[in-house]
């Protein structure tokens, strides 16, 4: 059944590569200005679930590539009888059982910005308050990207990859004085 | 005149030991249930010693007041009961004083614990409360029957009532005596009913600000206040005993049976608590008490 | 273990207290609180030597950190162990308190814990076994006989600088100090 | 000093005291103070006396004064508590407007009450009554708002007891002719007992009402939370208990104990200890689920006072003294609780038992105070309210009344209940922040609190004082004389000796504290440095106050709704209906109006020329 | 000793001398009827002791007895005439500063003639002479009670008119049958041979006069006239009409069922009336939230009292009822009086809008509420001797049947208090009301200019807070000290019950 959302696909989208290595996964590169669109219009397919945001840091190419990982759990994981409820408007063949779409982006390293997705997927609040503590990606329109896991402010996200820890641990942890026993 | 004086010293310090040994005793028989080898049977006087060296922290005036006027109820209490053939103030008013008396302790507690201003500490306190007004009802008419049924207000009589082996457990107040076994568990704040001083939900309740002396003396009452309530019941229903020894024993008989039960059964919620509490220990209680005046 | 010598318990009463009954409040940082319900339940009973697990820092005198302690915990850590009477000792499991452990370059983890509080003893090892938890608290009890488990002592003469120490890790502290006096507190 | 002077000097002070409000406020206040304290002087010294004095003659019947032993101890506990609530008001009610009218009516509901309890035949009792009745009607609804509504719901109600009273006054008057009291005592037994029953229904309807029993006691809860804090502590301290002299009144003076005893077969005492003991247990639990600290102070008075007359209904000498002493000591710890609960709301500015808390701090005194007179209400051993409810209890159980006995013991489980969430909602828990800066209570609001306290422990060690005086009361009714020393009481069947528990006691609480000292010195902590799993206590959401007993109300909740009040408020919409209705008949339409006058004189003519009924 | 005759030639000389007055000033007409009824109140005092020992019985035209037109001056005229006089006097006072616009002369002469008219009634020893008084009466109350000349006051002064003829229609057949019956227009002449005919043939006048009386004495299905009629005449008009009118009508029932007719057995008719009038009365008040109309309801109540307390027949019972009468008479004049500016000053009679006048017109609202609880009969004032009396002779009857009946008593009085209580609380409890109400305003009383002085509250004029509180220090007077009309009323209620020595008195 793949094909077939591969063929919808492009006829919509213009720049887009779609690869399916398996079955039950379809990874796909996107433009920036793309990837809401695109979401949109897998959301209106059924698959209303978004398993997570994440972020790789491509420090080479100096660019971040944000993954949307959009699944379905309403529509194509019927029970094996239950294939009369047919609520959700979407036909019956497109019988895929879940699997998951992999919808890759590349923004840039030196100004990370980025438009929320909260619109549609209204869960991705935290996966992008995550991405923007721990790599410093503003997305534009989220209603409070305030700290999530973090103590402390840090010059350089922690999760990027020219954040050097060890260095960080010698600057701030071994600074913080042993406080010496009378006898030792 | 020299001996009331040597009883009203005695009666206390033999109370608490033997209250020492039964919370001991508690520790050492639920731990072999658990399988575990379990503490001596000295373990809570080692604690004791630690507690009363180890610092404590005090929230103000109320709260120091209410953990000792809790002890010294608990003390006078013990007074007022017969142990054996000792029973120092014997005269004074009897049952209902006792029952009046029994209200320090938890009302101590519950000031104290109220000035400590911790919401655990008062949700524990409630539920003490809820819990003992689950009990009380047939508490009361257990004692009422009893009362009826000899016609006098004072545990002494009740206690000489019941010479030579005709244990009031055995008599038409046996109902009573089943009824006030049942809500045991209930008054001593054991496993079914410690709900109000359960360690998971509500970390010990009313005893989380206790440290050091505090803690000592909070144990202190807990080791009374099971010495009360057995000896009391073994007064009531089981003769009360001529000397010391046969009133130790039946007490230690009752003590193991609950023990027993505080190993087995799980902690029931306090709504669960009240529903059980109004219902079978109630009907078993008034029934007692219309049997007694039906009798009368 | 002599608890049974009565000469002893005449002696040193509160020492004897002390080791014959710890107990203990266990904060559940890190991996190690795995290894907490065997020791207090059948297989290996603590509470033979006294020792049984309380709910309150406030009825507590012995404080295991079980585990790699995170910056967030460290807050919690302090509270609680400022929150227990007097004469109170720490244990520390694992080597993630001692240096940070494998999580020795992780920005978030703290890495000597006893810069921030006094410990008494450490037990080594990536999660102690069981036995190496009593072998601790032998080490203890010998530790509280020669009056060398003075960390709370330590903490109350040089609280001055431990609390300089925990408000550089963690910034603004919302608790009052919890001694004024005390040397070191300039 | 007779006493015709007495009443007349306290009715002139409240007048004078209303005139020189408007000279000014100071001079009143003294003024108001100094007159009431005036007059315990004289009434204290009247013990043992027995005066008599007609003071006037109203249409051919002689209105006397008279003071017997149960009048004086009713006189000094009603001047006592009203001098108490007026040295309280001075602060409480400072910035309040029209207070001349206030003080004059509280000096008026004083007069009333010293009135009633001092006159000697029916009709000055009438008189009395009424005064007592309407200035209370004003001075329930003195602060406006619903307190409108629970005045009017107190005045209908008293209205009609009084109704009935005035019927049976004059139903007496008629058929013995004179309406002095020994002279009705002595027709009592002459008439049927018929008529005697009838006569006590009339008036039990009217104590009943004054006096918040099971059924007429709706008009109570709505009145004390409305009323002035001041007024309502006199009000249910011994305003409510001129119910309870009615009935010893009737039952013991009038009827005489063995009428009493076998009036309609001995069923008519039993029936109203029964209605006594539901009105111990129901309000008790309405109690425990009420949120504002004066409302559930109102229904604890209706339950206390089931005690009162549970006490008098049985019949028994004990009762009876038991009964007498638990309305002495209520009056004290029930005007104690709402002099303090009083003292907070005007240090807070609210009474809502869900948001004060932690105020131990800021008012030690107040708390200790409301901590004794809570340890009163309930009955703990050292205070008064032990020593009365024993005495009750005793009586219950020798009386073969083992039923009434466990609903009394219940009904303090339940006591306990609601005063420990009365004292922990109030003054324990963590102090939110818009009270830190509450101050002291002022000082003359802490001088009859703290007098009070002292009444109810010194009562509570030495009984024997009260008890004596009681005791001769009851003699003089009849009952046989109970063996009362200093220390309490001593018969065969049971004795209590209270100095013996309070040295038991003493003794304990030395020991234990030497058993504390013997500890490590203790560390003093701030409110705040509480156990909080780690945490550091978060301000003003770290209290458990809000439906404080939420497990046992969810499970009582259903079963309490108040019926009665319901009834009655249906009642009052079937007059309102019915009044519309007759309302229509002038429809002011002319021919109506003609053709009603040819029909009435139609009718009148056929009935008498057909039917010839005349 | 002054002739009697007096009381009625005075009051009626002056009345028709007021347009003499008028010629020389405008206004000076307003002083006569004080002067008049000052008079007649003298007067009346100086004629109770020598009335107390023996009746005066005087004729007018100087033939013999039987056929002389003779007034009967009486305990019980006298004590009429003497509340009719003091409460004439006082409303006259108020009525000064009240009565401004409109035609002023008019309205103190009908008020004067309206006066005389119950004066004469209640004197006149012979009937045709009761009628021709009573007319007096009746016609000059409609004139004063559309003396506003509103719609409303026209309206119900008409329906008033036309109600009050057809009376007075009725009371003209019953006096043509008894004098075809009997050929004399003598009271004590048909008393004396009142036996001499059968008693059916009595029934038809004796129900025709009880009828033609019954609807000015407001008894309950004949008063539909009353509550429209108070509600729209000036506070003065319904004072007096409430405090006077309708209790003339009583006593005409009272004369000709008592010294005429004699007729025991109609008593027990007279207490179900009395009742039905009491309930009636008090439950259609009780709803009202016109203050006005409430007190015209609550008129009818008292008067269904009065009924019964003479219904009860022993000389106590009627001695409490003409207390009630002398405590209706003031209490009701005195809270009319007090509502009256209370309405002028706020502009609107509902009860609503009366809120916080307590704080603004204390003195009035203090006379309100003493008139309100004498009313209710608590202690101290008027009321409670008179309901103690009634209540009293009511259980001496010994039957169950009266005690059912006090029990109604005693729920009128509950409801009585309720709406009164409520009126109080409206007075001194609610809030204060910002500025005056002006746009909601029913009846505006008819002097005052403009509205524009009335921005601020103040209290009711000197002129008006005289006679109330003379009305309220009486209420309290007779109320602790009621053995000063104590003696006059036990007289009055003999000569009511004692037939014959009527007889004697005017036929000797």
């Amino acid at each position: 059944m793949i094909s077939a959302l591969k063929n919808d696909l492009e006829s919509i989208f213009k720049d887009i590569q779609i690869s399916a290595p398996e079955d039950d996964r379809l990874i796909i590169n996107a433009q920036k200005d793309a990837v809401l669109t695109i979401l949109k219009f897998f959301k209106d397919k059924g698959y209303d679930h978004l398993a997570m945001i994440s972020c790789t840091d491509w420090i080479e190419e100096d660019e971040f590539e944000l993954i949307y990982i959009v699944g379905s759990y309403s529509v194509y994981a019927p029970a094996a009888e239950d294939i009369t409820s047919d609520k959700s408007g979407v036909s019956k063949e497109a019988a895929f059982n879940g699997g998951n779409i992999l919808l890759k982006t590349r923004i840039s390293r030196k100004d990370p910005r980025f438009i929320t997705a909260i619109p549609v997927f209204e869960n991705s609040e935290p996966y992008e308050r995550e991405i923007h503590e721990l790599f410093g990606v503003d997305f534009k329109g989220h209603p409070r990207l305030t700290p999530l896991f973090l103590e402390r402010e840090y010059k350089i996200p922690p999760f990027r990859k020219d954040f050097d820890t060890r260095r960080y641990v010698k600057d701030f942890f071994d600074q913080i004085p042993f406080v010496e026993n009378k006898e030792k | 005149m020299v001996i009331n004086i040597l009883e009203i010293i005695i009666s206390p310090v033999l109370a608490f030991i033997i209250g020492i040994f039964f919370m001991g005793l508690f520790r050492k028989i639920t731990a072999r249930l658990h399988w575990r080898y379990g503490p001596p049977v000295i373990q809570p006087f080692l604690d004791l010693i630690k507690l009363f060296h180890q610092q404590g922290f005090s929230h103000g005036p109320v709260f120091d007041l209410g953990i000792i006027m809790a002890l010294a109820g608990s003390i006078v209490l013990i007074l007022f009961i017969p142990f054996g053939g000792i029973c120092p103030i014997s005269n004074s008013g009897g049952l209902l004083v006792i029952i009046y008396i029994m209200l320090f302790a938890p009302l101590g507690i519950a000031l104290s614990g109220g000035e400590a201003a911790n919401p655990n500490i008062s949700i524990g306190i409630s539920r003490k409360l809820i819990l003992a007004l689950g009990y009380e009802v047939s508490f009361l008419l257990a004692l009422l029957a009893l009362m009826t049924y000899y016609n006098t207000i004072s545990l002494v009589d009740i206690v000489e009532a019941q010479d030579n082996y005709k244990w009031a457990l055995f008599s038409p107040l046996a109902l009573s005596g089943i009824a006030y076994f049942i809500i045991m568990p209930a008054m001593l704040g054991i496993r079914p009913f410690d709900i109000a001083g359960a360690p998971q939900e509500i970390s010990t309740g009313p005893a989380i600000e206790y440290g050091g002396k505090y803690l000592g003396l909070f144990n202190i009452w807990h080791a009374l206040s099971m010495f009360v309530y057995i000896a009391l019941f073994v007064d009531l229903f089981l003769g009360g005993g001529s000397n010391p020894l046969t009133f130790f024993i039946k007490m230690l008989v009752v003590f193991i049976l609950l023990t027993f039960i505080h190993g087995v059964f799980p902690r029931f919620r306090i709504e669960q608590a009240i529903k059980y509490l109004w219902k079978w220990p109630v009907i078993i209680s008034l029934s007692g008490l219309i049997l007694i005046t039906v009798i009368r | 273990m002599d608890r049974n010598d009565i000469k002893k318990w005449f002696k040193s009463p509160d020492k004897m207290g002390d080791k014959y009954s710890l107990w203990a409040i266990y904060f559940c940082t890190g991996c190690g609180i795995i290894e907490i319900p065997p020791v207090i339940t059948a297989r290996w009973d603590a509470e033979r030597f006294g020792v049984i697990p309380v709910a309150t820092p406030r009825q507590s005198n012995l404080f295991l950190i079980t585990g790699y302690v995170s910056v967030k915990t460290l807050r919690a850590i302090i509270r609680t162990y400022e929150q227990m009477p007097e004469p109170k000792y720490t244990v520390g499991f694992g080597s993630c308190p001692i240096n940070g452990g494998m999580y020795w370059d992780s920005y978030n983890t703290i890495k000597h814990l006893d810069k921030y509080i006094p410990i008494d003893g450490w037990i080594a090892g990536c999660m102690p076994r069981p036995e190496a938890i009593f072998v601790a608290v032998t080490h203890l009890w010998t530790l509280i006989d020669q009056g060398k488990a003075k960390a709370y002592v330590k903490y109350r003469e040089k609280y001055g600088l431990y609390r300089k120490n925990q408000e550089m890790a963690l910034g603004k502290l919302d608790w009052p100090p919890l001694y004024t006096t005390g040397g070191g507190n300039d | 000093m007779n006493l015709a002077q007495l009443i007349l000097i306290s009715l002139c002070g409240a007048f004078l005291t209303y005139l020189l409000g408007k000279a000014s406020s100071r001079i009143r206040d003294t003024f108001a103070v100094f007159i009431s304290l005036l007059l315990i002087i004289p009434l204290f010294c009247l013990y043992g006396k027995n005066e008599e004095i007609t003071y006037y003659s109203f249409l051919g019947l002689p209105l006397i004064l008279k003071i017997t032993p149960l009048s004086w101890l009713f006189a000094i506990a009603v001047q006592t508590i009203t001098s108490l609530s007026v040295i309280f008001s001075l602060s409480y009610m400072k910035g309040k407007e029209r207070l001349d009218f206030y003080y004059l009516m509280l000096l008026l509901v004083n007069t009333g009450m010293l009135g009633i309890v001092l006159s000697a035949d029916l009709i000055s009792f009438y008189i009395f009554w009424e005064i007592m009745s309407w200035s209370t009607f004003l001075l329930i609804s003195y602060n406006r708002g619903p307190a409108l509504h629970a005045g009017m719901k107190y005045i209908v109600m008293s209205i009609i007891g009084s109704a009935s009273m005035i019927i049976g006054i004059l139903s007496l008057y008629v058929n013995c002719g004179s309406l002095d009291f020994v002279q009705i005592a002595s027709f009592i037994p002459r008439t049927s007992s018929g008529y005697t029953l009838f006569i006590l229904i009339l008036f039990c309807i009217t104590f009943g009402i004054k006096n918040a029993i099971a059924p007429f006691h709706t008009w109570l809860p709505d009145a004390h939370s409305e009323a002035p804090s001041p007024f309502s502590a006199v009000l249910s301290g011994v305003l409510i208990k001129m119910g309870t002299y009615g009935f010893i009144l009737f039952m013991y003076t009038i009827a005489g104990l063995n009428i009493i005893i076998n009036i309609g077969g001995g069923s008519f005492h039993y029936l109203i200890s029964i209605l006594a003991a539901i009105t111990i247990i129901f309000p008790t639990f309405i109690a425990v689920l009420q949120d504002d600290a004066k409302r559930l102070l109102a229904w604890s008075s209706i339950a206390q006072v089931g005690y009162i007359i549970l006490g008098i209904a049985i019949g028994t000498g004990l009762g009876f003294v038991g009964g007498v002493f638990h309305f002495f000591n209520h009056a004290a710890f029930k005007a104690l609780l709402f002099l303090s609960v009083g003292a907070v709301e005007y240090r807070t500015g609210t009474r809502d038992l869900n948001s004060l808390g932690g105020l131990i701090k800021k008012m030690p005194i107040t708390f200790f105070c409301a901590l004794i007179g809570v340890f009163g209400l309930i009955g703990m051993p050292l205070t008064n309210g032990f020593v009365s409810k024993w005495l009750i209890y005793k009586a219950l159980i020798l009386g073969e009344h083992p039923f009434l006995a466990f609903i009394a013991l219940f009904g303090t489980w339940g006591t306990i209940i609601y005063s420990y969430k009365l004292i922990h909602n109030i003054f324990l828990g963590q102090l939110p922040e818009k009270f830190s800066n509450v101050r002291k209570a002022p000082v003359t609001m802490r001088i009859p609190v703290i007098f009070l306290s002292l009444v109810v422990v010194v009562f509570g060690i030495l009984p024997g004082i009260p008890l004596k005086i009681i005791d001769t009361i009851s003699a003089s009714f009849g009952f046989q004389p109970q063996d009362i020393q200093i220390w309490g009481i001593a018969s065969e069947t049971g004795v209590l000796n209270m100095v013996n528990i309070f040295a038991a006691i003493f003794a304990a609480l030395i020991f234990v504290w030497l058993l504390f000292l013997m500890g490590r010195k203790k560390i003093n902590i701030a409110q705040d440095d509480s156990y909080a799993a780690g945490a550091y206590v978060p301000k003003d959401k770290y209290n458990y106050t809000v439906d404080f007993y939420k497990p046992l109300s969810g499970m009582i909740k259903p079963y309490l709704r108040d019926f009665v009040d319901d009834f009655y408020l249906w009642l009052a919409d079937v007059i309102r209906t019915f009044s519309d209705k007759t309302r229509k008949i002038y429809c002011g339409d002319l021919g109506y109006y003609i053709s009603y006058i040819v029909l009435f004189l139609a009718v009148l003519i056929v009935l008498k020329m057909g039917l010839k009924i005349w | 000793m002054v002739n009697p005759i007096l009381l009625i030639a005075v009051p009626l000389a002056f009345a028709f001398s007021i347009p003499l007055f008028g010629l020389i000033s405008k206004r000076a007409g307003r002083f006569i009827p004080p002067v008049a009824m000052l008079f007649n109140l003298v007067l009346s005092i100086i004629l109770i002791p020598d009335v107390l020992e023996s009746p005066v019985s005087v004729f007018l035209s100087g033939f013999p007895p039987p056929f002389g037109i003779n007034l009967y001056v009486g305990p019980l005229g006298i004590l009429f005439s003497a509340v009719i006089a003091l409460v004439g006097f006082l409303v006259s006072i108020y009525a000064l500063d009240y009565i401004k616009e409109g035609a002023e002369e008019k309205y103190h002469m009908l008020y004067l003639a309206l006066l005389t008219g119950a004066t004469g009634v209640v004197l006149t020893g012979d009937i045709f002479n009761l009628f021709v008084f009573f007319e007096i009466l009746c016609i000059s109350s409609y004139g004063l009670v559309g003396y506003l000349g509103n719609k409303a006051g026209v309206e119900s002064a008409v329906k008033y008119l036309i109600q009050g003829s057809v009376g007075s229609a009725f009371n003209l057949i019953g006096i043509a049958l008894i004098y075809g019956q009997f050929g004399t227009l003598n009271m004590a002449d048909i008393a004396a041979n009142i036996n001499s005919v059968s008693p059916n043939q009595l029934f038809i006048p004796l129900v025709l006069f009880i009828v033609g009386f019954g609807i000015e004495g407001a008894i309950f299905p004949l008063n539909a006239w009353l509550p429209d009629a108070h509600s729209s005449a000036p506070s003065t008009i319904s004072a007096v009409l409430s405090g006077i009118a309708i209790e003339t009508g009583v006593y005409a029932i009272a004369r000709v069922t008592f010294t005429i007719f004699g007729a025991s057995d109609i008593l027990l008719f007279l207490v179900l009336l009395g009742l039905l009038t009491l309930l009636a009365g008090e439950l259609s008040a009780f709803s009202q939230n016109n203050i006005k109309r409430m007190l015209a309801y609550s008129s009818i109540g008292q008067m269904g009292l009065i009924l019964f307390a003479l219904g009860i027949g022993t000389d106590y019972g009627i001695a409490g009822g003409l207390f009630q009468f002398i405590n209706h008479a003031l209490s009701k004049a005195l809270i009319f009086l007090a509502t009256g500016y209370m309405i002028y000053r706020m502009g609107s009679m509902e009860i609503s809008s009366l809120e916080g006048i307590g704080k603004k017109m204390p003195v009035s609202s203090l006379c309100f509420t003493v008139g309100a609880f004498s009313l209710i009969g608590l202690p101290p004032f008027a009321g409670f001797p008179s309901k103690f009396m009634i209540v009293l002779s009511a259980l001496e009857k010994h039957s169950n049947l009266f005690i059912v009946f006090i029990g109604i008593v005693f729920l009128g009085t509950v409801i009585e208090a309720t709406y009164f209580f409520k009126v109080i609380q409206v007075l001194y409890f609610k809030g204060a009301p910002a500025g005056v109400p002006a746009e909601k305003k029913t009846e505006i009383s008819p002097a005052q200019e403009t509205i524009k002085d009335r921005g601020v509250i103040t209290g009711a004029p000197i002129a008006a807070l005289i006679p109330m509180i003379i009305l309220a220090l009486l209420i309290i007077l007779i109320g602790v000290y009621p053995k000063a009309v104590d003696e006059i009323l036990n007289a009055s209620s003999i000569e009511l019950l004692d037939r014959v020595k009527y007889i004697q008195g005017v036929l000797r």
